[in-house]
């Protein structure tokens, strides 16, 4: 299939300029370095590493993964390896990489997210994607000081207070990973935009169990963990496309993204990029597949760049 | 580190739900060794998602072919039992660091339980391609049915005991009884493999401890990467110096493993 | 397997005496009739019927279906015959089995679902469903005069005040049937039993899209529809978890069950029933297989009822 | 209607991405007509979860085979295409109303589009059965790669004509071309049928309206339950006297079909 010259797949996302629209999920492609030997890590539009908090985590005892029909549920409990020794062993390495390197962050409190932030101010890093939906860790809105023991993206206030403040600690394009675990996205993703949120990154996992019927224990340690994979497309393309709708600000599409066809689901509902995670594990090329399925789309379809079909869906 | 499609040159059942099967992995250009394993895309089908990681159980260079031996377990183990020759498998190979051979010519003991013979079996077969001539199976089973590799550790020159939990065959008992029966008379140079569920790992380790016998062990845990980038698949290790004041060190059986020195896990 | 003497899968369910837990989704088991030669209704613990509306509902444009991995997501829109055709044509066959029989309503505003209790409390059924919580028609909020497009389940206040007023209209058992697509179910669910619920079943499917990438429009004629199916278990039996710690009146598990393990799931989870909804497409004798297989699992572990391993899980 | 497990019996591709597959339906004691169709599972696998709709394409009461001619399009009819000889399906079957055959021993014209010659081949073998001399197929496909069940309709004593759309076999053009030049000729109490894509269908009933003939359509629509209750399938009719003040009436492609009167459907 021949590709016809001038087409593009580059796309800016909140000021991060990615020579195309895929990237790496957090907390699936480790720190870069693993999948080194199995991918051409250069392709990818964008990496975006596991999530890195201030000291380093132990992260949740195991079991922490179980399969699902057509989806894992996992509850790593975000295993890091801490600031410190991140910038100092892992950061190097991306460096190095011709693509470009976002550092996921989070913390216990809304303080630990604004040191972070400061911290990697001043490194050569191209954004921070705050992942303040992990399902998988203490802390969020009861830390705030408010009632109720959800995440910080359950709360619109609590979200859009935390993204203002880590604002004024980075010029670093600032990306803010939401939870699909909430009755209205359309009001916590309008509240982050205007609170300085330069993208949006959607969906984190949905909080899901299985049970052990046989010892009557939940599988996973934790008793719930974070659902991912195909199982939650659907979910996710309807999120996406209810987001996209209340902000101006790019959003990055994830979840369950297997194949080409998948990503442009979320494109066409209006994403401006698409991230693969449960998908690596299942096939680590699935990112470079969809980089060469979306240059052929586009020519089949005779179209210039992909922004002229981000967002057509028509309804 | 390499994900090439193998085609199946066999794939038989060798006795009620305990499968062989052979692959043609001609790409892989790289050593292989002992208590490594490769992590297999067996159907396309979303309904079964992850690879399946099974441990290498034969490897020949020369010919390009690989094998592994499994038992189905599940939704995977059985999509994979049902291939046919010809067709053809995603596989990740070869993944872990595998057994690391005895310095000199010590005596070996193995011991096995279930599927774990699989990867023994490999190291035995290494071991006598190295010359050591003192090597000596135990394999550990429910019952006779489900004793498997005992022909092949034969072939390999090992001596084979058999353990079976109800005694349809040889010791009656679980092998680690067996194993705790012999190791006083074992040379204090001996060193241990071992592979299989994890509380006769665990068993295994602390008998060899208290005996003084290097001992390695093998282990299992649910995996979604296989190559140490999603932190699913830790194990509880002994904090190394230099890890700060932290209890404990989860490692990751895929990458750090699957083989650990039996005294570096916390055994829960 | 020799089933032990005594064994009992019977439950009260807020009023409702099954002989067992086992019953069937409102929406997938039609009026009953349709499976009659396929298997055999009176052994089931009860039937919900296809959601019932004052007048008869023409349903949405199709394709009103698509699959998805492991799931499935529709767009019926309440397609059914109306009260009066259903009292007149549906409800003897229904009478005459030796089954219970639970009627499922809804309507867009919140004066018809107090209007359909009202003529149903006359009726000889033995219980009336609130399908407060599908995501496939208009109405919902907005209709009760307040701001924001979701459904009545999706807001607390809402679906207490539409529960309190169909309380008084009706003196039959009252089942709730609750949305998944929300940030905390607990407070939705503690609202219904205060309003006066005698159960909650829940999930109701989750609002999901799939896109044709070819002609970049939504699969599901209406845009959205619901997920339902082995997809969405992990997040039902979470969901189910949750709302069981929040109230006393039993809770009815649905959401993917295809066989005995799922249903178990959910009963350990702390649901006094389980109801099969897309299970029966697959194969409709699961709900008679999990009958089977739930006296089974009763025997192997040497217990006398159902309720033994009611909430048993152990976290 | 009835739910059971039926035996492959064989399964193989006739032509590229087309099978026929038969199954031993012993079970079934119930009359089975041309137009009916089967539901089946076509795998455990949770990835592809509804069963599957296919005509019946050929059914033979005293041996109890039954046959279904498919085209693989997808994950679901991939699965089928794999099954081998002696393994069991899930089916259930009869389902739907069937073709109404005419009352006398009025001319036939079958009109078939792609895989929906399979159920006009087995309305042309009843009519044959039930002394209809005068019935004429018209079979259409995009190339003559995908011409199906040509020779079968031959053997029922049917005169056939093929279209294709790039002319590599007979008309050159679409089957309602075809269609529309010799309906002019035909008797007015000649009896339409047809099954295949759905503009296909609407042509073909719009030409036969036109003429007075006729027509009975197959039609096709994504379906769950296959038995009515779900609500899935529905098709917009014209409303029947009675229905009050209502535009149209959705009815089951499933139950109150697949087979409809040509002037009842509602052509979107
Ligand atoms: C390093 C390693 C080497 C192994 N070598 C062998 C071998 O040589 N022969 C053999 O028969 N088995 C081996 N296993 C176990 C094998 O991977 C599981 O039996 C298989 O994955 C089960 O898959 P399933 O879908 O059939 O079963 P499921 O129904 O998914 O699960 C059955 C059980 O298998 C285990 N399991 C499932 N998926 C995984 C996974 N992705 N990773 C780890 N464990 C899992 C779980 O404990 C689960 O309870 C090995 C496992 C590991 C981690
Ligand atoms: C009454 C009836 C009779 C049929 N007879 C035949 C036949 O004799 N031969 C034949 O080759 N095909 C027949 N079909 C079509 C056949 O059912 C679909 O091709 C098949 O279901 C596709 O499944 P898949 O998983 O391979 O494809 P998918 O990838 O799931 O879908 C491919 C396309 O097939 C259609 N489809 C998928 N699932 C269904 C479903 N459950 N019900 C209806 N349509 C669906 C959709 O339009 C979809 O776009 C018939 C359909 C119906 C409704
Ligand atoms: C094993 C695993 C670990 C994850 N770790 C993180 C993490 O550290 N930070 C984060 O923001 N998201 C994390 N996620 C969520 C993914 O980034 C992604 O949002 C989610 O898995 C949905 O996408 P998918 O369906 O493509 O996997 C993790 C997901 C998985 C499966
Ligand atoms: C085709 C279809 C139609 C449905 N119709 C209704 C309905 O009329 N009323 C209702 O309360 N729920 C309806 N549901 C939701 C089911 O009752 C059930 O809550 C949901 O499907 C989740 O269960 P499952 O995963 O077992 O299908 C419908 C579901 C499907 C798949
Ligand atoms: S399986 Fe991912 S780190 Fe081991
Ligand atoms: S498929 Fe359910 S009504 Fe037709």
């Amino acid at each position: 299939m021949g590709v016809k010259k001038g087409n593009s797949l580059a796309v800016n996302i909140g000021g991060i300029r990615m020579k195309n629209p895929v990237m790496t999920a957090s907390g699936t492609f480790g720190y870069g370095a693993e999948y080194s030997r199995l991918i051409d890590i250069n392709k990818l539009g964008a990496i975006v590493t596991k999530t890195i908090t201030i000291k380093p985590r132990q992260g949740n005892p195991v079991p922490r993964l179980v399969e699902t029909p057509s989806g894992i549920i996992n509850s790593i409990g975000l295993q890091n390896v801490g600031i410190e020794v991140f910038l100092r062993e892992k950061l190097p390495f991306l460096r190095k990489l011709k693509t470009r390197v976002i550092v996921s962050i989070a913390g216990n409190r809304m303080e630990d997210y604004v040191k972070l932030a400061g911290i990697l101010d001043g490194e050569k890093i191209d954004g921070i994607e705050l992942n303040i939906s992990c399902p998988n860790v203490k802390g969020g809105i009861k830390s705030a000081g408010r009632t109720g023991a959800g995440l910080f993206a359950q709360d619109a206030g609590i979200s859009s207070e935390l993204v203002s403040r880590v604002r004024r600690a980075t010029v670093l394009p600032l990306i803010v990973k939401l939870s699909p675990n909430v009755t209205d996205i359309s009001g916590i993703a309008a509240g982050v935009e205007a609170a300085g949120a330069d993208a949006i990154a959607l969906v984190n996992t949905f909080r899901a169990m299985v049970i052990n019927v046989d010892n009557r224990r939940p599988v996973i340690a934790g008793g719930t963990g974070g659902l991912s994979g195909p199982a939650i497309r659907p979910l996710a393309v309807r999120l996406v496309w209810e987001t996209v709708k209340a902000v101006k600000v790019p959003v990055i599409g994830i979840g369950g993204i297997m194949n080409t066809n998948d990503a442009l689901e979320f494109i066409i509902a209006g994403a401006g990029a698409v991230s693969v995670g449960t998908g690596i594990f299942v096939d680590p090329q699935i990112p470079l597949k969809i980089i060469r399925g979306l240059k052929e789309y586009l020519s089949e379809n005779r179209l210039t760049g992909i922004g002229e079909i981000k967002g057509a869906l028509k309804i | 580190m390499k994900q090439i499609k193998a085609k199946v040159i066999s794939n038989r059942e060798i006795k009620p739900s305990y499968f062989k099967m052979a692959m043609n992995v001609a790409g892989l250009e790289e050593e292989v060794k002992a208590g490594q394993f490769i992590n297999i895309r067996v159907t396309e089908c979303s309904g079964v998602l992850l690879r399946k990681p099974l441990s290498i159980y034969r490897y020949c260079r020369k010919s390009g072919s690989l094998e592994v031996l499994y038992r189905t377990v599940g939704r995977g183990t059985e999509a994979l039992s049902r291939k046919r020759r010809g067709e053809e498998l995603d596989i990740i190979a070869p993944l872990g660091n595998g057994y690391e051979l005895p310095a000199g010519p010590e005596p070996v003991v193995l011991v096995g339980g279930g599927t774990g013979a699989a990867s023994l079996y490999f190291l035995a077969e290494t071991l006598a391609g190295a010359g050591f001539s003192d090597v000596r199976a135990l394999i550990g089973a429910r019952d006779k049915e489900n004793i498997i590799c005992e022909k092949d550790f034969l072939k390999t020159g090992c001596k084979v005991r058999i353990a079976t939990d109800d005694g349809s065959r040889g010791f009656r008992g679980v092998i680690t009884e067996l194993f705790r029966s012999i190791v006083p008379g074992m040379k204090p140079s001996t060193a241990v493999y071992t592979c299989g569920p994890k509380p006769m790992l665990s068993s295994v380790a602390g008998i060899s401890k208290k005996f003084k016998l290097r001992c390695q062990v093998s282990l299992e845990e649910y995996m979604a990467c296989g190559v140490g980038a999603c932190m699913s698949c830790v194990v509880k290790t002994k904090k190394q110096s230099g890890s700060g004041g932290k209890q404990f060190v989860y490692r990751r059986v895929c990458k750090d493993g699957p083989v650990f020195d039996g005294p570096e896990v916390i055994w829960e």
